[in-house]
């Protein structure tokens, strides 16, 4: 088993016919991801990549009513609509890989997901894939190509690649692996992921990669303490060197109210019992040992 | 993006928040048009914290004063802000100064309002200090201010009748200004109140999402922008550039890889000079001038340059390099980590340039700071 | 409360919605002040449908036709309604007609868009015989007017280019004029596609919800309302009265109770003359008031009075009557039951009056309409 | 067993120092009712009928964790702010007996209720009374005095006594008696009370009291048809000589776009197997013959 994403994956892309839509539509067909359909408003009736195109979710959902999945690829400005499109005609996991949404506009369609039951991944993040079984994403093809006990659960997109990339190079594959987002709100945080994959009887070890900014992974070694969360777990904090108040890329990497440094993460992850590496190729060591492989 | 104080308090002002009655000017000649009652407090318009130890924030008892201290401001480059405004202000009777805020909270993933009768001082410092004397009130976006928080947050500020009227009244205007203006925070910070029996907002720092600037057509980036001239510039070229105190150079792709990379930098005892994420998908002309950036940068002394191909493809930044190269030169020492998609192309286009190509980055880093270190510090 | 077609016109046209060129006037003389372009329509401000076949529409080739068919309008009573202003409107190039409202949906507790091709006639008519003819798009409070509906709406419709963008800028008004003013409906039916490509609002309807019009201050209910002059006198005293047909006065406590009341007296063959409810813990004052009401009313031949006293009490509304036999006579037969809180008490001030009470409602309707058929019709 | 209230409930009165508030808190002590608390803004510290009065709903809990009801008596102004405020201290039953709340404020509220997981019953409603064990509303005390296998869901306040009366009468007495309220939107219909008494095992049968307008009766009928409500049900719908297109008292009987007549809803009723009582006293009738009693 898996999590988010498995065989039964069913993805209509949103924005399709837009560049990075088109392309990673590609990827994804390459991957081995049914997708199905795609939308783009006025749009309805072409291809792309083979994949027929709507002009609208419902409309989808009437030619294809196993979609289960979005994938939203839309500009910044009418991503919201998609979201909300997709919510309000029942789809259940929501992948949102756009950047710079708007932050009240994010806090509202977030809300409104949990409040209708989809589940939201993202904005701005690599989405979700599950090794050898489908993706619904951007991570690189090339890097997962093996399925194993390891979850990934990552703030990051290129740092989660290089990680993941190391563990199927050291033999470890991933049940399935989680980027959450680097945008200071996201529909699905690192501690509601990690839960899901408590509860996935194929995950055995769990790789947290965080960065500084926000509690998540200080609320995420709270459920440890509480034993909510049993798995063994490899932690990699990002920004140790990063200078307070300052935003480094990631909108949700910026340090404030005495929270999210990257001190606190660590002593927090560690005190919970987390062993956190200082490289990122030392979390593979830290598998490595946990596993007693 | 940070709105200069002037700039919040024309918001907060036009929905009828009080402020002191002042003057904003772009130039010390401006003094004499504006006619306020003297002593007033002359106050460089700055986008960070800490004026007041700065020396930023001035007392001047006289015109003749007040244009002095404004020339003395105008133009000054501060942490690579240079001062184009500056706030005249007349002074408030004060009888005490307090703290209020309205944020978000990623956590809940709701909007919160903070509180406290301890005003002036950093809310970090209180939260850290005493968090009992922060008052904290979730507000749902569905459900918007309500006034049972007002009621709660007036009884823990100890304020009635006319004052926890006046006080309502400030917090609904807030909130309405942090909806309208797609804000992350509104801070009055020190809120005073006057022995008129007043609110009087002294200070004020709204911060506006950046994502959705596009909404507001009466604030100008320019004009407002908190950014230095490099972070300008590495703007228009679409990558995030944010300077460091270091001299070693670090560019990345994404920000998580950007951040690690840094932190392995001073894992092998080297500083950072630099967080340069060329994002992804990044073109040869992105990588590019991303690396002459720090080509040209006479305080780094050796670059890193990181890249995880996933979408970024690893030809495009080869011919990046080569551009570089070919612009200003090999002047310093460059170690290159380059992986994933088009790795072998890469290499291949870098192979006539001499630079070694490393397997991983801490291999990189690590040969990088041998070397630094080899040459002597 | 159902505004006025003039004034849901004056507020759509606030927010950029087109509308006829017109004016309207309170007193026929107002025709000579008006520059309008002749023909124009002279329509009566009535708030109800069907003004066309009541003969309240009319065209007038010239300013003396207005103000004739003006002064015929004005002041005269349709429905119990005075009509107290009359529109006068140029008349458009139509090339087509539509319907499109905003209402409230309330099995799925959401707000709902309803669009037709086919305009100008009763909704619920396309309703009942083509209902595929008509958009049907949810909108949720927490999301409002999604882009995604307004997309779905324009292809049902079959408006693409600049008409698509014009008819999405009239639902994004209308959506807002639904929020902004606490209405239960906005709808526009017609709504006219001119020669000239545009979209004109023939005719308005708005519906306010009367619990809120606290809230707007720019709606006057005296000027709007759709009362009639028995219902706002029946507002004054605080029940709820509404005039039917028939010749059996009818009063209850509780609306249920009253239209089950009024079922009764259908069931026994007699025909309700009113709905009246004395609402929850009526007082001795507000059962005279209605009481008198019926007894004064000469439709009115024999009055059912059922009360089941819960918050209600027996013993006010038995002084309530007494009250009313004191000011108008018992010049009715009257038929009470009276049960629940303080029935005993009531039961004995009634006692003097020699009016019977009886057990349940069954039995008090079936006597009277035994005594008012024996009697003769 | 019964629904939404039963022994184990304990009461909040928000707006207790009301005239209404007051007085239905001292008919609902006398009643039995476990009323432990009473909140209105700028009043606590006193007391109402030896109820103890708080500022706050969040004071109130923290005095009085066992709370898990409340019942809001406060003006239309400011009902909606005590249901927001209800709602977010996670009270799990708030019963709303204020009329003349506007229509866009319930719709907001009904819905952040259900989001957030608060039942909701009313706005405009008599409350809710398992006869015998406890009273979160205004019925009177009088008329609920035994306990039985009839469940009763109205649209009605003095009609549902009247038939609750002639029921208890003829020696039925009631699970629970709820009155959903008469405006047009309300936060539990009687499509999902009879839901609930679906899954009680005490009730027996059902007695529905309907009026015209709105399609309630109609969706009962559905869910009866389709087998999802199974118990015996007598209805009566109350307007049958109502006048379509205006309003009798309660906001939500009136019929527009050709739902919500008499006729539809008898037929609709009917059509399910449901036995439409012609009078209030009729309905007595069919339970009895129903029950074979």
């Amino acid at each position: 088993m898996t999590i988010l994403v498995d065989q039964n994956t069913r993805v209509l892309v949103q924005g399709i016919t837009g560049s990075e839509g088109s392309r990673h539509t590609l990827y994804m067909l390459q991957y081995g991801t049914k997708v199905v359909a795609g939308v783009t408003p006025g749009k309805g009736g072409q291809q792309v990549h083979g994949v027929p195109v709507y002009d609208s979710v419902e409309e989808t959902l009437r030619r294809h009513p196993d979609v289960n999945t979005s994938i939203i690829f839309v500009p910044a400005r009418f991503a919201s609509d998609a979201v909300y499109e997709a919510v309000d005609n029942g789809i259940r996991l929501v992948v949102i890989i756009t950047e710079h949404i708007p932050i009240h506009d994010a806090i509202r369609f977030v809300n409104y997901a949990k409040y209708k039951g989809t589940v939201i991944i993202g904005p701005n993040c690599p989405g979700v894939v599950s090794p050898t079984i489908s993706k619904v994403g951007i991570l690189p093809n090339s890097v997962y190509t093996r399925k194993g006990p390891v979850g990934i659960i990552s703030r990051s997109g290129t740092l989660t690649y290089e990680i993941s990339y190391h563990l199927t190079q050291a033999g470890f594959g991933q049940s399935t692996v989680v980027g959450v987002g680097g945008d200071p709100i996201i529909g699905t945080d690192m501690v509601e992921a990690a839960l899901m994959f408590e509860n996935d009887p194929e995950t055995k070890y769990l790789v947290v990669i965080g960065e500084i900014g926000g509690d998540q992974e200080e609320r995420l070694a709270s459920l440890v303490r509480e034993g909510k969360i049993t798995k063994p777990i490899a932690a990699f904090i990002a920004g140790r060197t990063a200078p307070p108040g300052k935003r480094l890329g990631h909108a949700g990497a910026i340090i404030s109210m005495g929270v999210g440094t990257y001190e606190s993460k660590v002593k927090a992850l560690e005190s919970a019992g987390i062993r956190v590496a200082r490289t990122p190729l030392e979390v593979v060591k830290i598998i490595r040992e946990i596993s007693g492989k | 993006m940070r709105l200069l104080e002037y700039k919040g308090k024309e918001i907060l002002a036009k929905y009828g928040v009080k402020v002191p009655r002042g003057v904003v000017i772009g130039k010390p000649d401006d003094v004499d048009k504006a006619s306020l009652n003297y002593p007033v407090f002359v106050k460089a318009q700055v986008p960070f914290a800490g004026r007041a130890k700065m020396g930023l924030v001035k007392r001047a008892g006289s015109k003749d004063e007040a244009k002095r201290i404004a020339s003395e401001y105008l133009g000054r480059v501060i942490q690579d802000f240079e001062v184009k405004k500056v706030l005249l202000e007349e002074g408030v009777d004060v009888v005490k100064e307090y703290y209020v805020s309205v944020t978000i909270d990623r956590s809940s993933r709701t909007f919160i309002l903070l509180a406290s009768p301890e005003g002036g001082v950093d809310i970090e410092e209180i939260a850290r200090t005493s968090p009992e004397k922060i008052f904290r009130g979730r507000i749902h976006p569905f459900e918007g201010l309500r006034d049972y928080t007002i009621n709660a947050v007036n009884k823990f500020m100890g304020f009635t009748g006319d004052l926890a009227y006046k006080f309502a009244s400030l917090l609904r205007v807030m909130y309405n200004v942090f909806e309208a203006y797609d804000t992350e925070l509104v801070e009055i910070n020190p809120l005073a109140l006057t022995r008129g029996g007043d609110f009087v907002a002294l200070d004020v720092k709204i911060m506006v999402d950046d994502n959705a600037l596009y909404r507001h057509s009466d604030i100008s980036v320019e004009e407002e922008g908190d950014l230095t001239r490099e972070e300008i510039e590495a703007r228009k070229y679409g990558f995030h550039y944010v300077e460091l105190p270091g001299y070693v150079g670090v560019i990345g792709n994404g920000a998580g890889l950007t951040m690690a990379t840094m932190d392995l930098v001073r894992e092998f005892s080297g500083e950072p000079a630099d967080f340069l994420d060329v994002g992804g998908g990044a073109s040869r002309d992105v990588v590019k001038a991303a690396l002459t950036l720090l080509l040209k940068d006479e305080r780094i002394r050796g670059i890193v340059l990181n890249i995880f191909g996933g979408i970024t493809r690893g030809d495009e930044v080869a011919y990046g390099v080569v551009d570089a190269f070919k612009e200003v030169g090999a002047a310093k020492p460059l170690a290159i980590r380059l992986k994933g998609t088009n790795e072998e192309e890469g290499r291949r286009i870098l192979a006539p340039l001499g630079v070694k190509i490393y397997e991983t980055a801490e291999e990189a880093i690590g040969e990088l700071m041998r070397n630094l270190q080899g040459g002597g510090r």
